[in-house]
């Protein structure tokens, strides 16, 4: 693992992209977490209709790989049922912990370099925790 | 000496760097380290050296990485498999300094702590503060004229207002086995909290702490063939999440503000500061390696030995023995006095020998005045002792006897 | 390189074990281990493991007088011939939560304790959690936009209220000197103790510890090129013999009974349990070889090194330096921002050129809430950088601002 | 230093003798000393009569350094000053520092290859130390 790999272009066009960026009008679910050991913090709105998430905005304070995770969070979401946006996180965990498993979204293999520094597991984990905790909270 | 002694001894560096004779059984002192957790702690401190919890670059991320790992391995050795039930500490002592303290918020006038008259004053003296300090009462479990503890004298002394019992798993001075599943669930009868000094029980092989049915479980890496400076404390997952921190500093916080502090969650909680990275990778280290030994061939001799120690010491005319006379419920640790021969004396003469044994109280006075002397002699043994070792002291002691008394 | 500095740097076993580019600029964190330390740590884990304090067997005896010599560098190292006053800890962290607790009897309501906004969270956390127990204020003293102390400020703050002052002899984020002197001088004038965190004064060189006027003075040995696992706290002879112990155990005790327990003098007083031996012999031989570098040399090479880097910053357009920008009393530690970027990815980013640097809070929150800030990259100096780790570093931050912010 | 050396026939003989053994009757003063390492105590008395110590007895609980260092005490204190008294313990802590000085009375020599072993200097230095404490209060 180097710098570049985990800084890969990928990883930095999602930064920048800043999808989801922002704050959902009307009602919405909305849970905060932060990371203690770096202070890099989420706070993720999400709706749900239908059984399905419609909307989800995100305010996110972290280093690129958090940004990044948040909007692939933002990306991924859309449409999925809470079940399904509850079981990214765990695909998210075995992919860092280097056992991806045939039914991961190709899309979060974007991270697997990271699965290679360990102290920056939490930094991608993030947005995905949050993520779950909202489903969880909005299929209660 | 016996072959797979001798491989034994193979995995522990000083036996190639003592000249014999050398027989060393001060072992409930300070084991002697494994190879596994030397080159551990060597590896890190010249080759790997970075602090843990933080950093970012390879060398720092790599540190935190083995230091968790050290962590899983701890919790394996004690059957479980939820690492964050370990705080590292720097031994037993600090452990159970650390329960004293984090357990003290409910303790407080018209409640008691128990301890009993077996325990090392590592298990004593931060009670003894504690009561102090919150106007708790201390209560004190008898043992019988052999050193075992009268658990049913401890139980008559349970009542509604103990909330908390604090005992040995192994006597460090009569290798006495403690029932702590009994005490346990008679300390959670009447509410109360079960804190164990493991101190002289880790040595001897992996055990399920959850299955003894205490709260939190103390020990040291030092006497586990690791390196002196870390030991752990396990501490029951449900009741850590509740449990204040001990010690105030960095790694152990969420947010530091003069406005107010808010703390990490177990384990870290737990965890003030730099730890002592090299030495908990060498408690890892020495964890993992241990869990590769055939346990019941090294209790089966250990056991052996045992009674050939208390045989041996039984046929020398000055002799008493401190505690029972059989190996049952009994690890390798034995504490004994020489008629008309100070202790330390007998230490010293003993070393002419090649022999390694240790005079005094043990940090157990009250035990001692329990049998009535001041300080003993105490041989206890490891996996790499054998028969040449238990017959040295036995010469010794023979050859002291009949010379200087 | 530095034909100084490549001597010196073979001191360090680290940098024959880490391939080049291997820059290491994280030494506020840890410094990497002397070699003397290494040997000491390693060969007594090794080749002369017993337990202190008690054992007379020779190998016992050995190790006594290796801890108790080492006790004696120890406070060579820090001016003092009376060994006595240097007890043993595990670290700053440990010394600091020793010195709130052996205190605590001092405060109370109606008492109050005063701490700066530059402090480690190790010298906050257990002085708001003595509050807390005690009752006591806690009082902040500010520092300029600089992050220097304002010492009128802090005197301002000073009234016979104050039982103790508490303050870091060297910020580990800008390196800044405090006039702990004059400090002292304020403290003694009220009546307040005066306790010193000085983690990251004592790796720039030997000091006359009763000069700087303090009562206590805390440390850790892995910060001075000793082993993670060990520190120490010294204490002025006339308080300590005053103080309660802290942590209660074996070797701290004079008598245990159940009827009353009486403590031994210190510095045993403060030493509770099996110390972290080998850490310890450790920081006594990192002590006796630091004492026979030249410091003028050593503080002269890191003042153009610092500058190097201060101006070498300043001149990169995307930096803002948390702190002086001058040399005037600071030693090398030097934190910043990089525009745009997170300190942990730039931190990530520069070990991509093979240089090891501290990103986050630095366990200073107060003192980034005061610059404004949450995280910050931080590189610190030791007598074995050079001009070379200096500049990979300029030239790493300048790669990185051009290519990803 | 091998434990024959330590506990050589004169240590032996000396700490046998129990020379002064027992307590004084009548007027003195009394000290009582413990070594908090190992429990060893002495509790020492002592006479004076025209500057000069005409008695002393002590009980010791000790091992046979501590033993010996107490006969030793008791058949060398008779007749001295105080100061003299006093300057014994001195000249014991020089001797197991290993330098020993040219003023050094002979008799202590036979503690000399105690200095080889630091953990029992203070066993032979309890009786010497507590004779110190009483010629001091006895000098007042
Ligand atoms: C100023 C200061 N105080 C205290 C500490 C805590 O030291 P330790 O983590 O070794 O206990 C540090 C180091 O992190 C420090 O820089
Ligand atoms: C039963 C028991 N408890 C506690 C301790 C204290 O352990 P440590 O000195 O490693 O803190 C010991 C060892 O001396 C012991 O045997």
């Amino acid at each position: 693992m180097t710098a570049a790999d985990l800084y890969n272009d990928r990883i930095l066009a999602l930064a920048r992209s800043r999808t989801g960026a922002g704050q959902l009008e009307g009602p919405c679910v909305r849970v905060s977490r932060d990371n203690p050991l770096c202070g890099d913090r989420i706070s993720l709105d999400l709706r749900l209709e239908g059984g399905r998430i419609v909307g989800l905005a995100h305010r996110t304070r972290g280093c690129l790989l958090t940004e990044a995770a948040a909007a692939l969070v933002a990306q991924l979401a859309l449409g999925m049922t809470p079940g399904e946006a509850q079981a990214l996180v765990r695909h998210v965990q075995d992919l860092l912990a280097g056992r991806p498993c045939a039914s991961t979204p190709g899309e979060l293999r974007v991270f697997a370099p990271v699965a290679a520094v360990k102290s920056r597991h939490d930094c991608v984990l993030l947005p995905f925790a949050a993520l779950a905790e909202a489903a969880a909270s909005a299929n209660a | 000496m016996n072959s797979e002694v001798t491989e034994l001894r193979r995995a522990f560096p000083i036996f190639a760097a003592v000249p014999p004779p050398f027989h060393y059984l001060d072992n409930a002192a300070t084991a002697q380290i494994c190879h596994s957790a030397a080159e551990a702690l060597h590896a890190f401190e010249t080759r790997g050296r970075a602090n843990v919890k933080r950093g970012v670059y390879r060398l720092a991320d790599a540190a935190t990485a083995a230091f968790e790992e050290a962590r899983t391995a701890v919790a394996a050795y004690l059957g479980t498999d939820d690492p964050s039930e370990i705080a590292f500490t720097s031994g037993t002592t600090m452990g159970l300094n650390l329960a004293a303290h984090v357990l003290s918020p409910r303790l407080g006038p018209g409640r008691a702590i128990l301890v009993s008259e077996l325990e090392h004053h590592s298990n004593i003296v931060p009670w003894q503060m504690a009561a102090e300090r919150t106007g708790a009462e201390l209560r004190v479990a008898p043992v019988d004229e052999e050193g075992r503890l009268l658990v049913d004298r401890l139980e008559a002394l349970l009542d509604e207002r103990v909330a908390v019992v604090a005992i040995a798993h192994v006597s460090n001075v009569t290798g006495i086995l403690v029932d702590v599943a009994r005490v346990g669930a008679a300390a959670r009868a009447v509410g109360a909290l079960l804190v164990v000094d493991g101190a002289q029980r880790v040595p001897h092989g992996p055990f399920d702490v959850r299955a003894l049915g205490c709260d939190l479980y103390a020990f040291s890496g030092h006497k586990m063939f690791a390196a002196t400076g870390a030991g752990a404390i396990w501490i029951r997952r449900e009741l850590a999440e509740e449990l204040p921190p001990f010690l105030g500093g960095g790694e152990m916080i969420a947010r530091v503000s003069f406005a107010g502090t808010t703390y990490a969650r177990p384990p870290h909680r737990f965890e003030a500061g730099t730890p002592a990275i090299g030495p908990v990778l060498a408690l890892g280290a020495a964890a993992r390696w241990l869990l590769t030994l055939n346990w019941q061939t090294v209790r089966r001799r250990e056991e052996a030995l045992t009674a050939r120690l208390l045989d041996g010491l039984a046929a020398l005319p000055a002799i008493r023995i401190l505690g029972p006379r059989d190996i049952r419920d009994r690890f390798g640790i034995v504490a004994f006095e020489v008629a008309g021969l100070h202790a330390h004396d007998v230490c010293q003469l003993l070393d002419g020998f090649g022999v390694c044994t240790r005079g005094g109280h043990h940090c157990a006075q009250p035990l001692m005045d329990r049998f009535g002397t001041v300080a003993s002699v105490r041989a206890s043994l490891a996996p790499y002792n054998d028969e040449a070792d238990v017959d040295a002291l036995l010469t010794g002691l023979e050859v002291i006897s009949r010379k200087f008394r």
